[in-house]
């Protein structure tokens, strides 16, 4: 079996991406080359609001490329596949989303991101731009308590950030409002993934790992490196409670307590299977008198072309769950 | 108390990206024993940037250490974005002044202060930090000692290599080679090599 | 490399996911299982309208359940995996989209759905339903003449079919109006498709045809099949010509004339590889002098979890410009 | 001239569910040869739900007729539909009314038109239609000859036996094995057979 990519040059494989995301959607959004950004077209009469900005390395698309738009984000600021963007480059992106109410930078934790995002808000704050940093780290995963590394990773809780702080920045939420409003919103999610199959590199042969036939992947991070070991293989009726639980868990989710539920395609998982692991998860909430308010079920936060799924629970209540509910018109997420 | 000229600073510039392309594979190779390998990568981008921006004929110092720093903070890695903070302080600290050693000093202190903010390392995590911290107390120290600005930096350039020598016996706590453990030990930090590198190159070469 | 898919008993593989999608979109679809079908859910105090119904073998979706909301379908009749509906069930979803204004029936050309659905409409017109049928034949690759076989198949365009008729639908529109639009938006689509690899039906670990390392199969459809040949796999700047010159030659597109363009990923192609694939369209398409109107980028009809990807060229006029525009409000497409 | 008594037309469909179970895996095996190999599957389903809706104690020939015809047209395949329709005919034909040679081949008449109707097979593409037409024609001149109703079903379950043998040197040009061309050859057609067994099923066992 192959695994081959309708690609040119791999190192032209991004810019070209971009190149077609803005030629698909010229009405949402204009993309600039160097450095790469993406950009909300404005329509004219919008008040100033906060911007929000976000970004990371690529191939994890829609994310945050498709994200870019009314009651999401303003600028996404996509590094090469799996790296970041550079100091200078999130540093324009600020630039460009600024409109004088100050930026919220929404970043996963990732030791290339972090570094480059905090560096851009500090070279954009010595310009008298006011920004803010709201860290993502919901991969359970990665939590390996209070040892001084690099904390959990962030991955698909950044859409919830997105959505839910987008929302508020429409509707005319201060800097600080919305900083504490993202970090709420990091605070009650935790996500859990598996894979069933790795991912491979654009322009690469074989995956980035194997896996025997009766084995799956837990807790695999976005960017194709294996997780923290393998299980047997199962029905979706095992599995989803097996990621599910911990993040019940992890949350100290109680019955009668209410969600936004987010199933994950890794990449290659067919929407007839993400449907199936949301009915298993909803059951298996249903068990434990957890009620979903709302769910999004679908491929939002890729790794490549991975096989598999994370579960991200988000903890809600009615500010948050009205926030999500509000208009968003972007590439990739609209309602 | 001779101060740093602009010629200089720019020789020093340009040897620093001569020697980088230089010494691209053995860095490269250590980053691949105890990182991921893309050490070279990074750092020949971000010198083709800086030679780029370098033709464009600094004035000062402070430009020069400019060209250096937004070349750096055009790049990835981790070193590229820790780099470029580290030369943004050099030009912050040189700019609108006289750049004497004490001056030299002082813009290195607040250089590895940044990179130890943002990067969150402390020496003996084997790192850059493991030469920068040597080379800036050895600045400062010359300085007050009123030596000139080449030998104070050629102290610096000794202590920078020191401290990456020091980083051969030392497991990673910091970056990419702190997660393969045991198999870090024996290997130089190429991030703290290139820092020593780096203060080589202010040396005048002896024709 | 293994293929496995988050699944239960793979019989009730539809089924589940049914469930699965009815819990993530409860405000948009509900979804009756016997016999199965998505039903929009009704607001209070629209005005009837002629309705539209739509469906086939699952394996497909989004096609045809995800589109079911305002703007496109009425209701979606899901056979089986890659399997016609039958016609009682189809019936039923006949009586349940009817609001007195007739319905109109989008069926792609496959043997068993044209029979399924003709059988039905039959049923439905003796109990007093007036019902039309418009029928999708977009694929090239079985372009075959006129030999009395069973003609092109039904692919990308049905998209197309559903958006725009849906469109015209929601203002109005006669049933005979429809079924007209219907047909003109068939006659002026094609489409044709390629396979980096097959794909692989739920419970089974292996695809369905094996490719060599450097060959892509050309002309297949979206059950698996092999297509007309082999190629060489080469970059995106040489598949996608030749995907789109066929499609170009048989609408005879001229300079200077306009399309709607559904750049469609077949199941597992990743949304940076589609971007790059309508970059190279977009290219390809300017150097003939033909003008992208609008552009649909995504995996919106698939073939399980086939990697590949289709190219659909509708002829458009501001009629059909207009109506693609027009509001739409589904799970899986919203504007 | 003797009518068909809803016990008859109920023997006579309850015969047809067990034949159909009896030679499953002969008919799948000719699907499997010239087709896709699940005519056996689509036929249990049909004749499984037939079972079903031939519980709830039909009324008349009408009702039979209508019992099987909604279980056909509740399956898939292509069979399913084509059969669905097909009895649906005799269900529309028997409707109110005593069910005579001469109402039988009127219904087999019109059963055999919707199924060309819809499928455009001719006699002679290898298909269920094979052995419907002489079927039907069977039934018809049987009726106008004054025969009873067991007589005209026992010519119309031979002429459909001449047709559905038929089908086995011929090369198919509709359904599925239209697609496997010279393979088809020599394959028995198992929608034509199953024609045949259906009006086998109607002659009273020898008891
Ligand atoms: N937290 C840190 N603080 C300071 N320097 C670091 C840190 N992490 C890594 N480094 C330096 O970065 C170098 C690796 O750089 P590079 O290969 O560009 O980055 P990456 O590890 O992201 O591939 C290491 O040799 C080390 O000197
Ligand atoms: N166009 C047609 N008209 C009449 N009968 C047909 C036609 N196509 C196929 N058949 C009949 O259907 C039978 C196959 O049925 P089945 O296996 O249920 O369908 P499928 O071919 O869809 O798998 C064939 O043996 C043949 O008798
Ligand atoms: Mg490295
Ligand atoms: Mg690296
Ligand atoms: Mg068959
Ligand atoms: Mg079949």
């Amino acid at each position: 079996m192959s695994a081959r990519q309708f690609v040119n040059d791999p190192d032209e494989f991004v810019s070209q991406a971009l190149e077609g995301l803005q030629l698909a959607h010229p009405h949402l959004v204009q993309v600039s080359t160097d450095p790469a950004l993406v950009l909300r077209t404005p329509k004219d009469g919008d008040p100033p609001k906060v911007a929000l900005v976000s970004g990371g390395g690529s191939g994890h698309e829609p994310l945050h490329t498709g994200f870019v738009g009314l009651g999401m984000l303003d600028v996404a600021v996509p590094g090469a596949v799996f790296a970041s963007p550079t100091a200078y480059q999130v540093r324009a992106g600020i630039k460009a989303a600024d409109r004088g109410r100050g930026v919220l930078l929404i970043v996963k934790n990732y030791t290339g991101d972090v570094l480059n995002f905090s560096i851009a808000a500090e070279l954009a704050r010595e310009e008298n731009i006011e920004v803010e940093i709201v860290l993502v780290d919901d991969d359970l995963a990665t939590d390996g308590g209070d040892d001084g590394g690099p904390g959990r990773r962030g991955t698909a809780a950044v859409v919830a950030v997105e959505k839910i702080c987008g929302a508020a920045a429409e509707r005319g939420a201060s800097l600080t409002e919305l900083a504490d409003l993202g970090r709420r919103v990091v605070a009650n999610s935790r996500t859990m993934a598996l894979a069933l199959q790795a991912c491979t590199h654009p322009g690469q042969q074989r995956p980035s790992f194997d896996l025997s036939d009766d084995e799956v992947e837990f807790g695999v991070g976005i960017h194709g490196e294996r997780g923290v070991g393998q299980r047997s293989f199962g029905p979706a009726s095992e599995l989803v409670p097996a990621l599910a639980q911990p993040v019940v868990d992890a949350l100290r989710l109680r019955r009668d307590e209410s969600v936004i539920a987010i199933v994950n395609g890794l990449g290659s998982t067919h929407a007839l299977e993400l449907s199936v692991v949301h009915r298993e998860l909803a059951a298996f909430l249903e068990g434990i008198g957890i009620r979903i308010e709302r769910a999004l079920v679908g491929s939002y936060v890729t790794a490549l072309d991975m096989r598999g799924c994370s579960i991200t629970l988000l903890r809600c209540d009615s500010t948050l769950l009205e926030l999500w509910n509000a208009p968003v018109r972007t590439p990739a997420l609209a309602w | 108390m001779t101060a740093l000229t602009t010629e200089h600073a720019r020789a020093w510039a340009d040897r620093f990206v001569s020697v980088g392309a230089e010494r691209n594979d053995e860095l490269t190779e250590l980053d691949r024993q105890a990182g991921d390998g893309d050490y070279g990568t990074n750092l020949r981008s971000a010198l083709r940037r800086a030679a780029v921006n370098l033709a464009d004929e600094p004035t000062s110092p402070h430009e020069v250490f400019l060209a250096v720093s937004e070349a750096f903070l055009n790049t990835g890695g981790t070193s590229g974005p820790l780099f470029g903070m580290w030369f943004r302080e050099f030009a912050k600290a040189t700019k609108g002044r006289e750049v004497t050693a004490v001056v030299l000093g002082e813009a290195a202190t607040n250089a590895v202060a940044v990179v130890q903010r943002l990067g969150k390392a402390e020496v003996g995590h084997k790192t850059m930090v493991d030469a920068m911290v040597p080379a800036a107390e050895a600045l400062s120290a010359a300085a007050a000692r009123g030596s000139t600005v080449p030998d104070a930096l050629a102290e610096a350039a000794s202590a920078a290599h020191v401290g990456a020598a020091s980083t051969e016996r030392l497991l990673a706590k910091r970056g990419r080679a702190s997660y393969v453990g045991e198999h870090a030990r024996g290997v130089v930090d190429p991030g703290a090599l290139t820092v020593a590198y780096f203060f080589d190159a202010a040396a005048t070469p002896q024709s």
